[in-house]
């Protein structure tokens, strides 16, 4: 009987364990692996909406892309390019128009709850006018792609190679929400790198070193 | 399920269990096993065992393990990722045989030991089946299956008298087992 | 091996014993318990190992600059005692495997012991490559493991990883040698054991073995495969360790003299410690009719050409050397012996060379005394023979410039304590748990007679 | 698998040039990670833990608004001038993402060439000094800017109106700007002046050029235009003057070819090895005193004048006898008009001789110019002896300290603190609290060079230019700022430089241009500007009958020499880890001064390196260690100056601290001791020699960091094998005659073909092949290099302990052999750096592939790969590789903003070693990439040849047949170290050749 007991009590324990041992291994990953990484920013800011829809060139934000070994976040003053016009959505603005035609008034400017943020961040009031209590702020971006310190990764080599930001980003004009597409590991480095000296990049031939030196230094 | 009438016979010293094996050898006694405290020199051939099959479990093993090893050596290093180490050449052979060594030993030793846990179906935890408790103390014991009608206990013990049996037994065992 | 051989040799087992006897013998200590000697040799080893595990931990925890090394001097006690355990570590199965291969049944008498020794040795050997790496928590970087970093494998041109290859194979195949002999054993244990947990352990380690006569036939091949496995792998080990240095090209290391004469080397300091430890048994254990003095004769015979032969070595080393004509070579030689480590040199020189040679006396080879004191001599000098090769190359290689002197630190001093330390203990508890000879092999060449009285002439007739 | 165990590099996404407050900002973040990592990394079960998990949230901050033309991550250079010593040369600084982080030389500019000496280059980690002081001080208390200036103001009015003395001392500032502003603010007063005060003064050149010449002025000497030069101690290499200038320049006469074999001849006399001596091809072992001795014969055989009065015969005079006094006479006189005789004795009619002989040779106009003088050092010993006079009498009512530090830097500091104590308003400037401005009413702390705008006038006809390169990081101003504010100006140091640069520099500029902000904007991104000025004619009236001073010279006991470290030259550096802990050139000590003496002498005192010995003279004692230096005058012993600073105990905790750990200083105490109590007043002459020293054997001992333990190229005797008594093949060495008739000599007999294979040619390089080329005859040993490779590569200080324990972490170090005898010392330097051998045997060691070969030859050294198990260093011939023995320290935010973003800073237990600067090369190829081209000669140099001031260092291609180095690697002079091994280096070596008769000085003995 007693054997029973501690036989069950063995079982029931080795259940559980398995069970958040697989539970554990939907998160489990090779360490250091931060693929599918998409953690909440300050602005949601929509990759789909701005990549995909208004197919608007990476570069035109991420502006250090190839000129630097950083693509670069992008200031505030780029962002404002566009939203110093464009404050909300379009269907937003029109329903302000209708209502504001309706109520026969000036329509009120409408601003979206996250260019709200942004507009914040950079100390401008409803209007857009600067406000004087507060300054730029930058913008706490959540970092998303982060390689060791170890490495030294150069945005400007590859996009000058013409390697395709997807290549590495994925298919970012799809993303609502960024996130981590590939795993960046070491490996998936050298595979590219071995694949594009048989393959060329874009029909050109390229010479991808696998030399350590090529990143670690 | 069917049992089998077996003859446990048991000597205190070496020289009589190998004599009393000959003996039930000549009297064409089928001898169904043999339990020593220890590796009694000659046994095997007086019991006529045939040569063990271990020792190309050995060979294959230790080959394979060589043969890989140089393999992926090889492979690794020149193939999969070809690397300049100190500016040796790609085909740099006397510096795999260490490793190609190692692994033969390696996996001719664990392929040898585990051939033999299986062939003789030892495992951790297995419950032993003795002949007698003291088999592997200081007894010699034979074990006798009485396949026909003249291997009969007493013909066997008759077999076995003048050569120093100290205990005679006769014991029902179910088919299965493997003695 | 015929009746007149048998009668002119002196019997390998004293005092006459059944085969009852023997097993009773043998278990006893296991049974009995641990009289005041186990436990002040335990405690003193156990507080060793304590010393030693604090010095690795703090090492570990703060760096190997708390190691005497310098820019020029990259390895001295790690390395050192790293070679001086796999040499011990060889004599145990150059006594078992070798001995075994040429039938030689004395071995029988120390085999278990020399086996254990030679586990726990490569045990106390291995954490030396470990702890000496700068980053020893990422030690499996030196295995070939599939990963996610292109894949990069492992460099199968370093002799350090031939090492690693070498001493992972020598401790398992030690350890399964070692567990494969004594598989009877433990069966003999259980069988002579009351129910309870301890039966339990042994009847769980002696995986169901009952002394079947194939089983044995199968045994026995596996042994002798074993043994012809472990012999060459013996050698190679030692071999290999050699090429960490002969591959290099530090003068003084860059020989190829080394594989041999390491090999010599390992089995002498192997020697010194089974003799160290035999006679240390043979005392607190009462085995003195299992381990006779003409055991330690043949063991102090076999030392004795063992240091000849690293005698002309080191004799071989300097001649070469000197024949050359290559300067850093030369220079290196009269620098190791005249150098600012000379007193090391010295130390080795007398030890390993000149001290062994009162054993061409038989009054000192059976004198245990002596021989215990001559076989602690070279197990100093055999240390020092390694602290000798790996220190005094380094410290003055090519340039002048970089040339520099070594003194170790109290940490490296710690962890050499403590990796005898760790030796004893396990040797110590092994001496309690597990039977210490083997007695399926002593009960094999003990001869033990079956009274006249009861023996009946046969023909000799041979059954196919 | 990528857990991370390399510490953090500062970087991230760009913090922002505008502000450090970002960048510290940015690292917190970092920092935060790595003791996170630290903690973590620690345990393999704790790594997989959290290894398997997310990692801690981090955020990338982009900035506000972007600025123009800034590129993130890129390394931008700006033209300024380098103020660590008054030489002005000129500096390229390297800028990050707003940080400046690495000193190049300018290649460009008229003085140095492209070349920047280990102060000059030491500069970024005193800029990030978290221990500078932040902002002004009152009292001694912290204030604010408005209070002292309203406190300052409020007491110069009140000395205005009494008509009191105010006095300014300032180290030598050769700034135009600054000297105006100083006019303005001294005319304000009635009694005001400037005493310029150089710790190691030129006053005796300059009192010298008075009596002769008319004119108190410094020539500028011109070694490159000098066939034979004769040096009395002037250092000229290492610390004399403008050492960076004389270096590039004495180059150019040092380099024979096949073509030309011809080189200049460099005669050396001086009591104490320096790194000039080393290099000369004759030196002799004499007194001080013995050089106006020397001088006067050889003034009077070349009958530039009659022998001086009272001057004792040749014979005292020790290894250079009457034979060797008509050869160099001949020598002289056949080199009329390019030779060029320069002395550092303060013995005016030593100088005054030099400037006769010089006259005689027809030497002014041609290797000194005279009408187009130096300003690099302006100091006048008299004017200091007034200023300490006036101080004593309490005639002073203001005094305003700059750069030095009185109580320090000079003897007798009692006497001035008493002076202090009676003057009104005693305001310092200096950055760090020492002595001075421990007494000082109020600090105000200078900003740093790289925080500010400065100008300088080093030479006749340059002026130079300095820009700032970041914010000040502490509010602090500089010495102009503060001046023309209190005489009544509020602008900014800027403003003032481009006003007085509108006035006084632009009418004279060369090419003045049209239009004045094109000319301001040219000569900022120049840093440089030749103006036209009208020579200074000086005519030569011989000196009368010259009387030797009665100096008392007692018999009993030592000379002392005072001299300036090469990595020392100021008590300003002190607080410079970079410059503390540089291995001397000479002696190879680092991080302490110490008592030099000849072997003899010490054998005499019975004592040995690391012995302390008390100096006593007088009631002045010094305790200090002795270092036993070959070469030395035995009578003479050097002490350098410059050490004991207040402070300085600082750098006790500077290395790792574990069980055996000993502090890099005694707790409390500073860096080495204070020599400068044994400085002496000769009327109104600081001399740097004190005689009748005697010594005494303490009993106690010191060891001594030392990075070299055995000096020599010849092996111990004992020991050495038959045939083979020394290593010369390592540092080769050849006569200008022998190499005349053989360009090959010297050239070690080798009977083994180095290109001999055993196995097939499987990595052939078809792309460039990186090689190095080092020539050891420019190679002066001056060290820049060490710290330029140590800046670039973020190379850790690790304190006195760790290098007593021979655990310097040097990339690149210099080696210094001396043998022969002390009259005879043959001392060769050699720069070694990882030699990258395509046959490494340090690669087919390592078990993990942490280190393997580059397809361009490069030996690659993958950190984050390294388990550390050191056989790699064990098995490197040359000792060039250097473990993490610990995790250095890196715990200050501040002064991690000195650290190389492009270079991963190294955590305990790996290996590093000399990379050949790769990160430059993959920055130059991705640039190329850009132009769709490949690395061009020139788009790369490593940082060890950047700044070497003697260009002695050739990095290039050697697969391309136009590169400088693959022409070079033709040149016979060329060598490779142990070339009969077969490592196949990349980095080669070129042959010394000493301007001596006599065959090569190698012996061939290798078979």
């Amino acid at each position: 009987m007693r054997e029973r007991v501690i036989t069950l009590a063995l079982l029931m324990g080795l259940f559980f364990g398995v069970l958040v041992l697989a539970m554990g291994a939907r998160e489990w990953r090779s360490p250091g692996n931060q693929q599918g990484y998409a953690p909440e920013q300050p602005i949601a800011f929509s990759h789909r909406l701005h990549a995909g829809e208004l197919s608007i060139d990476c570069q035109f934000c991420h502006v250090a892309a190839d000129n630097s070994r950083y693509a670069g976040i992008p200031t505030s003053d780029i962002c404002f390019k566009c939203h110093k016009f464009v404050t909300a959505s379009f269907a937003a603005v029109m329903d302000e128009r209708k209502k504001a035609a309706k109520e026969k008034r000036e329509p009120a400017p409408v601003v979206s709850a996250e260019l709200k943020k942004l507009y914040d961040m950079m100390g401008l009031d409803d209007q857009l006018k600067p406000q004087d209590s507060t300054g730029l702020k930058p913008i706490p971006w959540v970092r998303i792609h982060e390689l060791p310190d170890h490495v030294l990764f150069n945005h400007q080599a590859h996009v000058q190679a013409g390697v395709a930001c997807q290549r590495c980003h994925g298919p970012v004009e799809t993303f609502e929400r960024m996130y981590q597409y590939e795993t960046l590991s070491m490996g998936w480095c050298v595979n590219c790198h071995r694949e594009v000296n048989r393959t060329g990049v874009s029909g050109k031939a390229v010479h991808a070193s696998i030399d350590c030196a090529a990143c670690h230094y | 399920m069917s049992s089998r009438q077996l003859i446990f016979a048991s000597f205190a010293h070496e020289e009589d269990l190998l004599e009393g094996i000959r003996a039930l050898r000549r009297a064409d006694v089928k001898i169904v096993d043999a339990f020593t405290p220890y590796a009694v020199h000659g046994l095997d051939r007086a019991m006529g065992l045939r040569p063990s099959p271990l020792t190309w479990v050995c060979f294959v093993c230790a080959m394979t393990g060589v043969l890989f090893a140089l393999w992926f050596e090889h492979w690794s290093l020149a193939v999969s990722w070809p690397i300049n180490v100190g500016g040796k050449p790609w085909n740099s052979l006397p510096s795999d045989v260490p490793i190609g060594f190692e692994m033969a030993v390696l996996l001719g030793g664990f392929g040898s030991v585990f051939a033999l846990l299986g062939l003789c179906r030892l495992f951790p935890g297995k419950r032993a089946r003795l002949a007698t408790p003291r088999v592997t103390n200081d007894r010699f014991v034979v074990v006798i299956e009485e396949t026909d009608a003249v291997t009969t206990p007493d013909f066997v013990h008759a077999l076995l008298e003048p050569h120093g049996v100290v205990e005679f037994e006769e014991r029902l065992a179910e088919e299965k087992v493997p003695w | 091996m015929s009746h007149v051989d048998q009668e002119l040799r002196p019997p390998l087992v004293l005092g006459d014993k059944s085969l009852g006897d023997i097993t009773d013998d043998i278990a006893a200590p296991m049974a009995a318990t641990p009289s005041t000697l186990w436990w002040v040799g335990f405690g003193i080893a156990f507080s060793a190992l304590v010393l030693g595990v604090v010095a690795v931990s703090y090492q570990i925890a703060v760096g190997i600059g708390t190691w005497g090394l310098n820019r020029t001097v990259g390895w001295a006690f790690d390395i050192t005692n790293f070679v001086f355990w796999v040499g011990i570590g060889h004599a145990g199965t150059l006594i078992s495997a070798v001995l075994f291969l040429f039938r030689q049944k004395w071995r029988t008498a120390v085999n278990r012991s020399a086996e254990a020794m030679t586990i726990f040795a490569v045990m106390c050997a291995g954490i030396f490559p470990l702890i000496h790496m700068g980053r020893p928590w990422l030690f499996f970087w030196t295995l070939p493991y599939p990963n996610y970093r292109g894949p990069l494998w492992v460099n199968f041109k370093s002799p350090l990883l031939w090492d690693v290859f070498a001493i992972s194979t020598y401790l398992l195949i030690s350890a399964v040698f070692w567990y494969v002999g004594l598989i009877p054993d433990l069966a003999t244990m259980r069988d002579r054991t009351q129910p309870g947990l301890k039966r339990s352990i042994f009847s769980f380690l002696s995986l169901g073995w009952n002394g079947s006569a194939r089983t044995w036939h199968h045994y026995e091949t596996v042994y002798m495969l074993l043994a012809g496995l472990a012999t060459p792998l013996v050698f190679s080990v030692h071999t290999i360790v050699s090429m960490d240095f002969a591959t290099a090209v530090i003068p003084g290391w860059h020989t190829t003299i080394f594989p041999p004469y390491f090999v010599a080397g390992a089995i002498f300091s192997g020697l010194a410690m089974v003799l160290t430890l035999m006679l240390i048994a043979r005392k607190t254990m009462r085995l003195e009719d299992y381990i006779t003095v003409s055991h330690v004769d043949r063991m102090c015979k076999l030392m004795l050409a063992m240091g000849c032969i690293v005698g002309l070595a080191y004799c071989t080393e300097f001649f070469i050397a000197a024949y050359s004509g290559n300067a850093y070579e030369q220079f290196l030689f009269r620098n190791r012996a005249l150098g600012p480590f000379s007193w090391a040199f010295l130390t080795m020189f007398s030890c390993n060379v000149i001290i062994p040679q009162v054993l061409w006396f038989r009054a000192v080879r059976r004198n245990l005394f002596a021989v215990f004191a001559v076989a602690i001599v070279v197990n100093i000098g055999m240390w020092f023979e390694r602290f000798v090769i790996i220190v005094t190359s380094l410290h003055r290689d090519f340039l002048p410039s970089s040339w520099s002197y070594y003194i170790p630190t109290s940490i490296e001093v710690a962890t050499l304590i403590g990796s005898f330390g760790l030796f004893f203990t396990c040797f110590l508890l092994f001496c309690r748990v597990a039977p210490a000879i083997a007695m399926a092999e002593v009960k094999g060449v003990a001869q033990v007679k079956k009274p006249e009285s009861l023996r009946i002439p046969q023909p000799e007739e041979a059954v196919a | 698998m990528n857990d991370k165990p390399d510490r953090t590099r500062v970087t991230g996404e760009p913090p922002g040039a505008e502000t450090v407050s970002a960048a510290a900002h940015d690292s917190r973040w970092q920092f935060d990670r790595r003791r996170f990592l630290e903690a973590a990394g620690f345990s393999l079960s704790l790594t997989a833990v959290t290894a398997c998990t997310r990692r801690p949230v981090q955020h990338a901050m982009p900035l506000g608004e972007m600025p123009d033309s800034f590129a993130p991550g890129k390394l931008v250079s700006y033209a300024a001038t380098c103020n660590g010593c008054p030489a002005g040369c000129g500096l390229l600084v390297g800028v990050r993402d707003g940080r400046p982080l690495k000193m190049e030389g300018m290649p460009e500019h008229p003085l140095s060439r492209g070349g920047l000496c280990a102060v000059g280059q030491a500069l970024p980690i005193a800029l990030y000094d978290r221990h500078r002081l932040d902002g002004p001080l009152r009292r001694g208390k912290p204030a604010q800017w408005e209070s002292i200036d309203r406190a300052v103001l409020q007491e110069l009015q009140a000395i205005r109106e009494s008509g009191g003395a105010v006095r300014l001392v300032t180290g030598t500032r050769t700034s135009p700007t600054l000297a105006a502003i100083i006019s303005a603010f001294l005319g304000q007063f009635k009694d005001g002046k400037h005493v310029v005060v150089d710790p190691v003064s030129c006053s005796s050149i300059r009192a010298a050029h008075h009596s002769t010449h008319g004119a108190s002025r410094l020539p500028r000497y011109r070694f490159d235009r000098a066939a034979v030069i004769v040096s009395f101690g002037a250092d000229f290499l290492g610390t004399w003057i403008s050492p960076v200038e004389y270096a590039a320049a004495w180059r150019q006469q040092r380099i024979p070819t096949v073509e030309q074999p011809q080189m200049s001849y460099h005669a050396h006399f001086e009591p104490q090895l320096t790194v000039t001596g080393s290099k000369a091809d004759r030196r002799y072992r004499v007194t001080p005193q013995d050089y106006t001795t020397i001088l006067a014969h050889l003034a009077k055989r070349l009958g530039a004048l009659p022998l001086p009065k009272n001057m004792p015969s040749l014979d005292s005079v020790g290894s250079f006898t009457a034979g060797d006094l008509k050869t160099l006479a001949r020598r002289l006189q056949r080199a009329k008009g390019a030779s060029l005789v320069v002395c550092d004795s303060q013995d005016l009619v030593a100088q005054q001789l030099v400037n006769a002989i010089n006259e005689q040779l027809g030497n002014y106009g041609k290797t000194l110019e005279l009408d187009r003088p130096s300003f690099q050092r302006q100091g006048e010993d008299a004017a200091l002896a007034d200023l300490l006079d006036e101080l004593e009498e309490g005639v002073v009512a203001a005094l305003l300290v700059a750069d030095v530090d009185l109580l320090h830097d000079l003897p007798e500091s009692s006497r001035i603190r008493k002076g202090l104590k009676k003057a009104q308003l005693v305001v310092s400037f200096a950055d760090h609290l020492n002595e001075t401005a421990r007494v000082a009413h109020c600090v105000c702390p200078e900003s740093h060079l790289l925080e500010s705008w400065n100008d300088f006038h080093p030479v006749g006809g340059l002026v130079s230019l300095s820009q700032p390169t970041i914010r000040p990081l502490g509010k602090t101003r500089t010495l102009l700022e503060c001046l023309a504010r209190w005489s009544g100006s509020a602008s900014d140091d800027r403003t003032l430089i481009r006003q007085h640069w509108e006035k006084a520099i632009r009418p004279r500029a060369t090419d003045p241009g049209a239009d004045p902000v094109a000319f301001w904007d040219n000569a900022v991104q120049l840093g440089f500007v030749e103006i036209e000025e009208s020579p200074q004619p000086a005519g030569y009236s011989a000196p009368g009958q010259l009387e030797l001073a009665s100096v008392s010279r007692p018999d009993e006991g030592y000379t002392v020499l005072l001299y300036a470290k090469t990595g020392m030259p100021e008590s300003r550096h002190a607080h410079n880890p970079w410059l503390q802990e540089l291995p001397d050139p000479v002696t190879k000590v680092s991080w302490d001064n110490y008592v030099c003496m000849g072997p003899s002498t010490a054998e005499e005192l019975g004592v040995g390196e690391g012995d302390i010995v008390e100096l006593s003279v007088d009631d002045v004692k010094l305790e200090l260690p002795v270092y036993v230096l070959p070469g030395q005058h035995d009578r003479v012993l050097g002490v350098a100056l410059a050490y004991g600073c207040p402070g300085t105990e600082r750098f006790a905790q500077v290395g790792p601290s574990w069980l055996e750990a000993r502090p890099t200083v005694p707790n409390g105490r500073p860096v080495g001791r204070n020599a400068a109590p044994l400085l002496n007043w000769q009327g109104k002459s600081l001399q740097r020699v004190r005689h009748g020293v005697s010594v005494r054997k303490t009993g106690r001992r010191r060891p001594l960091a030392v990075t070299q333990l055995y000096h020599s190229l010849k092996l111990p005797e004992s020991i050495a094998a038959y045939g083979a008594p020394d290593r010369s093949d390592i540092v080769q060495s050849t006569t200008l005659e022998a190499f005349r008739a053989d360009p090959e000599s010297g050239k070690p007999e080798v009977h083994v073909d180095a290109n001999l294979d055993l196995w097939p040619p499987d990595h052939p390089k078809s792309g460039h092949a990186w090689g190095l080329l080092v020539d050891l005859n420019a190679c002066t040993g001056c060290s820049a290099c060490v710290i330029a490779c140590q800046s670039e590569n973020n190379i850790p200080v690790v304190g006195w302990d760790e290098v007593r324990r021979q655990r310097e972490m040097y990339w690149m170090r210099i080696d210094r052999y001396m043998q022969g005898e002390d009259d005879d010392l043959d001392v060769r330097v050699q720069p070694v750096m990882c030699q990258h051998c395509d046959h490494a045997p340090c690669e087919t060691v390592c078990p993990v592939l942490a280190t393997v070969h580059s397809e361009e030859g490069l030996n690659q050294q993958a950190y984050n790969r390294c388990v550390g198990t050191r056989y790699c260093a064990n098995n490197c011939p040359f000792k060039v590789r250097r473990f993490n023995w610990f995790n250095y320290r890196h715990d200050s935010d501040r002064e991690n903003l000195a650290l190389n973003p492009d270079v991963v800073v190294r955590t305990r237990g790996v290996m590093e070693k000399c990379s050949m600067c790769v990160q430059r090369i993959e920055a130059a190829r991705v640039e190329a990439k850009k132009e769709g081209r490949a690395i061009a000669e020139g788009d790369v140099q490593v940082a060890c040849q950047q700044s070497c001031p003697a260009q002695a260092i050739v990095f290039g291609d050697l697969n391309d047949p136009k590169s400088r180095i693959s022409q070079l690697a033709k040149d016979p002079r060329q060598y490779r170290m142990l070339e009969e091994y077969g490592f196949q280096t990349n980095v080669g070596y070129r042959r010394i050749v000493r301007n001596r008769e006599g065959g090569a000085e190698s012996t061939g003995h290798h078979s």
